[in-house]
């Protein structure tokens, strides 16, 4: 089951990385995030994969849909890419593996846990008196960070005063 | 192998991913998709270890979850505001050419 | 107060909705083939050939061939052949007639100019108006034999304006047959032919 | 506590009608090996939502033609089977056989994915609605986020068959679509919150159930009938045909400037589906509806009760659905910088307020006499009221009717 | 707030950047129509788009040329009749008019009292089918789902039966005559008349009600495509798009022609020119032309419906020059015609409203988002058989 979920998840991902058509690469993400949230499912954390849908599902990829069209550039006239980018790209996924073989043997080479038995029951219920209870004072946090990065995307992505659509900037 | 170390190579896989497409890319959008990719490795970590861990009834790591799915969702939605603000300002969203703070 | 202006609206529609079960001011919908259109006298639509007796279109053709209407046609849609012989008309007077009539209905715009200058009251106004054809060159360009209705028809379709018609012609055979009864009464040195009739203005 | 029911009734939760889904159930379920039934179980409840709301769906299409031709005083569809009542297999059967043609630009992959996505997505939000008293196809503790989980992807399809198409008219559709899930989905989802908060649960059988009763056994104890409640409904509602894509929210679709939107370059079946989904959508959204704010199963008295819940659902669901084509055939449509402006300065503002409102209800429950009661109705009609006004106000701005001058 | 929308003020078309910008990201190049469901017809806009917003757009049209000028040069004076049914035909009875107002010009005919009345009875139902049915296909353009189109045609069925009932067809009358009128009005008719114009106030209270109020039609049209006077003058303007903008140019009251001066009626002006003012201008000359029918139908007079020395044949005026004009349903509708003595018109033009009201759709448009192109365009009141002729 899990590999099943791993291929789900890794697969788009890695195509996602691939692609040079940033709305394919985003609705690849869009299925890998599904994987995601499949696997959340599948461990008993119901209410993580719902909102794992509904916001990355729901919301990110749409942002980030929005943010291809808004930005969109005709792929034909994007430059191919040239040696320096290439060479980027070997270091990059170079790094990428030695961190993973780093941390691949780090966990292989820790004794863990065998596995337990049924999937943990977590009611919503209860996740809530958690969330309000000990964890009371990060909840405020956060709403103040939402609250502070909603009002910073808004005035970063606003058009400047005088700035009219179609004309010259 | 217990299937907490299968969950925990499959984060490791996600989270090279990420990192190489956000070290590979020049595309801000990806690069942003890169980074949310490596914060979901994490959330695939929390929820592994609490499914896994020694204390599943207490909600610590799926709270850990939500409070990381919130920071994710604010820093697309700022991320994406920047690389909006980037375009409008040069039209196009090649990072290695960003290189200015001042427009 | 925000929102007013569209709950008048959904009120008028509501109004209507109910309406269409019970107001025929509202539902006015007549469903096509089973419900036949109740035409007004005047309606029009292409135009035909009257013959006096249905019995005989081809011989009782009031069409006399004088082309009038095929040169006022403005989108030149009538075609016709004068005949080489001449045969009486209702009158009793030598005519030509036509031995071809062709009209083009799908040239025709159906404007009832060729039926307004048509001096002898031949070509009227049809109101058949189901005329599809799977042939649009031979199923729409009607001949001298398609086009020939008989009087009691024209009577079905335009009662008032065929007893017009009617009382006019009966006036003029009258006419035609006085005067040549004072002709031949006369018995001048030099017989005449009789004149044709004067054009009329159209009805 | 409410009085007792004037009418006395036998006890509906064990009316034969009442029963006789679950009955047929566990007879069906019965003709397989012990082992298999849990499976069996699932597998009809996911057949007999398929195939009822396909079935739902063709009587929606002939029943929304009929309503707009009667509200348009035609007679709508009436030519195939009695009074056009097999206008919905003529139309499958047209759709069936019609040519499916795929621009040769086009993406063929997302082109064809895009109606199948969304009408499984469609279907999927079906699976938590309780559609009587023992009729849950699925029982979950966080069915409403499931719902709007399921729900939020619609509109990625949406995005995915105009992107897909490589039309510019698709294109524009596509950007229109995201704009308004954007822009709607944060009120719809602020308006169950109330609900949510009051109720006390995430789960639709409990919403349902704490909507339970009735006073005097004539008034019954729906949200819709308290202030925030009306409100929220008002809010839902609205949301609800933003998030449908239906008039006066069509703009992805908008015909009259975009062709056909998204569906531009689909036909055949594929069209077909994305038909399919809309009213999926849509069916699902009231139900939804119905579920939160129209106390779902319940009876509107108590003497009403022996009629099987089900049935008081599905009346629900389907009054609510004529609302949606009342307004499609009464309302035009809005331009996206209105739609947008609309959701963001009047639905979110007011969402919010309506939270505040249902707070103050809940912590006014204790209130008791007359005087209390009346105060604490009135304050909570101020605090919808007012903001109402207020906002709607500086929203229509600029906007009023004229009076007209003659030339001399 | 909602009306604020995109009422920037006009680019000039001269300043707007080339489609493919390297710098400033692509223009998106639309083609509205020839099959577009908002054309009204055959017609095509080449759209320039930044985003939603309209940078650019050029007005093609043709598509329905037919040759119409020369068509009438090469057909007798009676001939060109039934063609200019087709050249608006929504409105062939105050073609014909216009057209027989010229030719009697021509030909010095007078024609009787009665008649005149019948043409003012013919013109202005033929206002009123077309103001509401263009108010229909308005709010077809702004997403009604038909249903105002509907009322709208539901009420011109019962003046187009009345149309069947006098001339013959419903649209393509081919009623007037040089001098004249074809057939008289039965008492019958007039009662019919009568019948309709005094419902029709109720009708226009409904529709009033479904639309005029209504938040979403106001927020969709208040503002949008303002038209200047100045422009609508310079452009030659004519009609309800003209008076819309405060203008009050009406040739019923200008010209005086007809009997149009013993009528009590007056003329609607808005004061901002866009598209909701073009919308209530027809409403209100709706409400004008019901006045206007009510006298006429009290006040028709007996007698002759041609002038005596008219003949429907062979018809040859004196050479010379005449322009017959009127204020048809769009604007002012005009024949021009030289005689040069032969049975055919030496040349014969046509001032066609359709066509000089389309030549400001881009100054209104620019600015505006793709939706509003639509609407604006629906409130010009086009017919592409005018148009293009």
């Amino acid at each position: 089951m899990i590999l099943l979920l791993a291929l789900l998840i890794l697969v788009p991902a890695a195509a996602a990385m691939l692609r040079r058509n940033l709305v394919h690469s985003a609705l690849l993400l869009v299925l890998s995030w599904a994987g995601l949230a499949a696997f959340y499912l599948w461990s008993g954390a119901e209410f993580v994969a719902f909102a794992q849908v509904l916001v990355y599902v729901g919301a990110v990829s749409m942002v980030v849909l929005f943010a291809v069209l808004l930005t969109r550039q005709n792929p034909d006239r994007a430059a191919p890419p040239d040696a320096a980018a290439r060479l980027r790209a070997g270091a990059a996924v170079l790094t990428a593996a030695a961190v993973g073989a780093v941390i691949g043997h780090a966990i292989l080479a820790t004794p863990l846990p065998a596995a337990a038995g049924a999937p943990p029951v977590l009611t919503v219920r209860q996740l809530g008196l958690e969330l309000m209870g000990r964890h009371a004072g990060s909840l405020l946090v956060i709403g103040a960070l939402l609250t502070v990065a909603l009002l910073g995307a808004v005035v970063l992505a606003a058009a400047e005063p005088g700035e009219k659509p179609g004309g010259k900037p | 192998m217990s299937p907490l170390h299968l969950c925990l190579l499959l984060s490791t896989g996600l989270f090279c991913i990420g990192l190489a497409g956000a070290l590979s890319r020049s595309n801000a959008i990806l690069v942003l998709l890169g980074i949310e990719l490596m914060l979901n490795a994490a959330n695939l970590n929390f929820i592994a270890f609490w499914r896994y861990g020694p204390a599943p009834s207490a909600g610590a790591g799926v709270v850990f979850v939500i409070f990381t799915i919130a920071v994710a969702a604010a820093e697309a939605a700022v991320g994406l505001a920047l690389v909006i603000a980037l375009h409008r300002h040069r039209r196009n969203l090649r990072l290695p050419e960003a290189t200015r703070l001042k427009g | 107060m925000l929102g007013s202006g569209i709950i008048k609206g959904l009120a008028v529609t509501a109004k209507n909705l109910a309406g269409s079960f019970h107001d025929p001011a509202r539902y006015v919908t007549q469903e096509f083939p089973e419900v036949q259109p109740q035409l007004p006298e005047n309606s029009r639509n292409f135009p035909f050939l009257v013959a006096d007796d249905g019995a005989d279109p081809m011989g009782t053709l009031r069409c006399v061939a004088c082309q009038i209407c095929e040169k006022e046609c403005p989108p030149q849609c009538i075609y016709i052949e004068k005949s080489k012989d001449k045969k009486p008309d209702a009158a009793g007077k030598l005519q030509l007639y036509p031995a071809v009539f062709a009209i083009d209905t799908s040239v025709c715009m159906s404007c009832q100019i060729c039926v307004e200058v048509c001096p002898f009251d031949a070509i009227k106004m049809d109101q058949v108006f189901a005329i599809a054809t799977t042939d649009r060159f031979n199923g729409l360009l009607l001949n001298r034999e398609q086009l020939a209705k008989s009087n009691q028809y024209y009577h079905s379709i335009h009662p008032t304006e065929a007893t017009e018609v009617d009382a006019r012609l009966a006036a003029e055979r009258k006419a035609a047959e006085e005067k040549a009864r004072a002709a031949a009464a006369a018995k001048a040195a030099a017989p005449k032919p009789a004149a044709p009739p004067p054009p009329q203005p159209p009805a | 506590m409410p009085p007792a029911p004037i009418f006395a009734t036998l006890d509906p939760d064990r009316a034969f009608l009442e029963r006789a889904p679950l009955l047929v159930r566990d007879f069906v379920t019965g003709l397989f090996p012990p082992s298999l039934q849990w499976l069996a179980g699932n597998l009809l409840a996911v057949v007999v939502i398929v195939l009822f709301f396909a079935s739902l769906f063709a009587l929606l299409t002939l029943a929304e033609r009929k309503i707009l031709g009667r509200i348009q005083n035609r007679p709508g569809p009436n030519r195939t089977g009695p009074a056009g009542l097999l206008q919905p297999l003529a139309d499958a059967v047209k759709t069936l056989v019609k040519e499916d043609i795929v621009p040769r630009a086009a993406d063929q992959v997302l082109h064809f994915l895009a109606p199948v996505v969304l009408v499984s997505l469609a279907l999927m939000a079906f699976a938590v609605l309780p559609y009587g008293r023992h009729l849950v196809p699925v029982e979950l503790d966080a069915a409403v986020l499931y719902f709007f989980a399921a729900g939020a992807a619609t509109e990625l399809a949406v995005f995915m068959a105009g992107w897909a198409s490589r039309n510019k008219y698709s294109l524009l559709a596509a950007m229109r679509a995201l704009a308004q899930l954007i822009s709607y989905e944060l009120p719809l989802l602020l308006s169950v919150v109330p609900v949510v908060m009051l109720a006390g649960t995430l789960s639709t059988t409990g919403i349902v159930a704490a909507q339970a009763g009735w006073t005097y056994g004539v008034i019954p104890h729906w949200h819709v009938l308290t202030p925030w409640g009306a409100a929220g409904f008002l809010l839902f509602f609205v949301s609800a045909l933003a998030e449908s894509n239906r008039s006066p929210f069509d703009l992805p679709e908008a015909e009259s400037e975009l062709i056909a939107g998204h569906l531009t370059e689909y036909s055949g079946f594929k069209y077909a589906l994305f038909f399919m989904a809309e009213y999926f959508g849509m069916t699902a959204l009231c139900g939804m509806g119905v579920t939160l704010f129209l106390g779902g199963w319940q009876a509107p008295c108590a003497f009403l009760e022996f009629i099987p819940s089900y049935a008081w659902f599905f009346a629900k669901l389907l009054l609510l659905l004529g609302v949606f084509m009342w307004i499609r055939g009464t309302l035009p449509r809005l331009r996206i910088d209105q739609l947008t402006r609309f959701a963001w300065k009047f639905l979110v503002p007011l969402a919010l307020i309506n939270l505040g409102t249902a707070a103050f209800w809940q912590l006014s429950a204790g209130w008791s006499g007359p005087a209390l009661q009346l105060a604490r109705w009135l304050v909570a009609l101020a605090l919808v009221a007012g903001p109402f006004t207020l906002l709607g106000r500086r929203l229509s701005a600029g906007v009023a009717p004229r009076t007209y001058r003659y030339a001399a | 707030m909602l009306a604020s929308g995109s009422a920037a003020a006009p680019f000039s078309s001269a300043s707007v950047r080339p489609v493919h910008d390297e710098f400033h990201g692509d223009l998106l190049e639309v083609s509205m129509g020839p099959h577009h469901p908002s054309t009204h017809g055959v017609f095509r806009m080449m759209v320039t788009l930044d985003g939603e917003t309209i940078v650019r757009l050029k007005p093609v049209f043709g598509y329905l040329h037919r040759n119409h000028e020369k068509l009438g040069e090469n057909t007798t004076y009676l001939g060109s009749m039934p063609y200019t049914d087709r050249l608006d035909y929504l409105c062939s009875m105050t073609n014909n008019w216009a057209y027989a107002l010229a030719v009697e010009k021509l030909a010095g005919l007078v024609p009787p009292e009665r008649a005149e009345y019948i043409r003012i009875i013919l013109a202005e139902l033929t206002r009123l089918i077309n103001h509401s049915g263009l108010i229909g296909f308005l709010m077809q353009d702004t997403g009604c789902s038909g249903t105002p189109l509907m009322y709208a045609f539901r009420e011109r069925e019962k003046v187009l039966d009345l149309f069947e009932a006098l001339s013959g067809s419903r649209m393509m009358c081919n009623y007037q005559r040089f001098g004249g009128c074809r057939v008289d009005l039965t008492p019958a008719w007039v009662d019919s008349a009568r019948r309709l114009v005094d419902a029709f106030p109720r009708f226009l209270d409904e529709f009033e009600a479904l639309l005029t109020g209504n938040e979403i039609f106001m927020a969709r049209t208040q503002g949008v495509g303002r038209l200047s006077p100045e422009l609508a003058v310079n452009a030659g303007l004519t009609g309800p798009v003209l008076r819309a903008t405060g203008v009050g140019h009406d040739l019923r009251k200008v010209d005086a022609y007809g009997l149009y001066p013993r009528f009590d009626f007056r003329v609607p002006i808005g004061a901002h020119g866009d598209t909701y003012d073009r919308y209530m201008i027809r409403v209100l000359e709706m409400r004008e032309s019901v006045q206007i029918l009510q006298q006429a139908l009290r006040d028709l007079p007996a007698g002759p419906i041609m002038d005596p020395k008219a003949k429907l044949r062979g018809l040859r005026p004196k050479a010379g020059e005449a322009y017959g004009r009127i204020e048809g349903a769009k604007g002012e509708i005009g024949f021009f015609l030289i005689s040069d003595g032969s049975p055919n018109p030496y040349r014969y033009r046509i001032r066609p409203p359709s066509f000089i009201n389309l030549t400001v759709l881009e100054d209104l448009c620019l600015g505006h988002t793709v939706a509003d192109a639509v609407i604006i365009l629906g409130s010009i009141d086009i017919v592409l058989g005018e148009v293009d002729r």
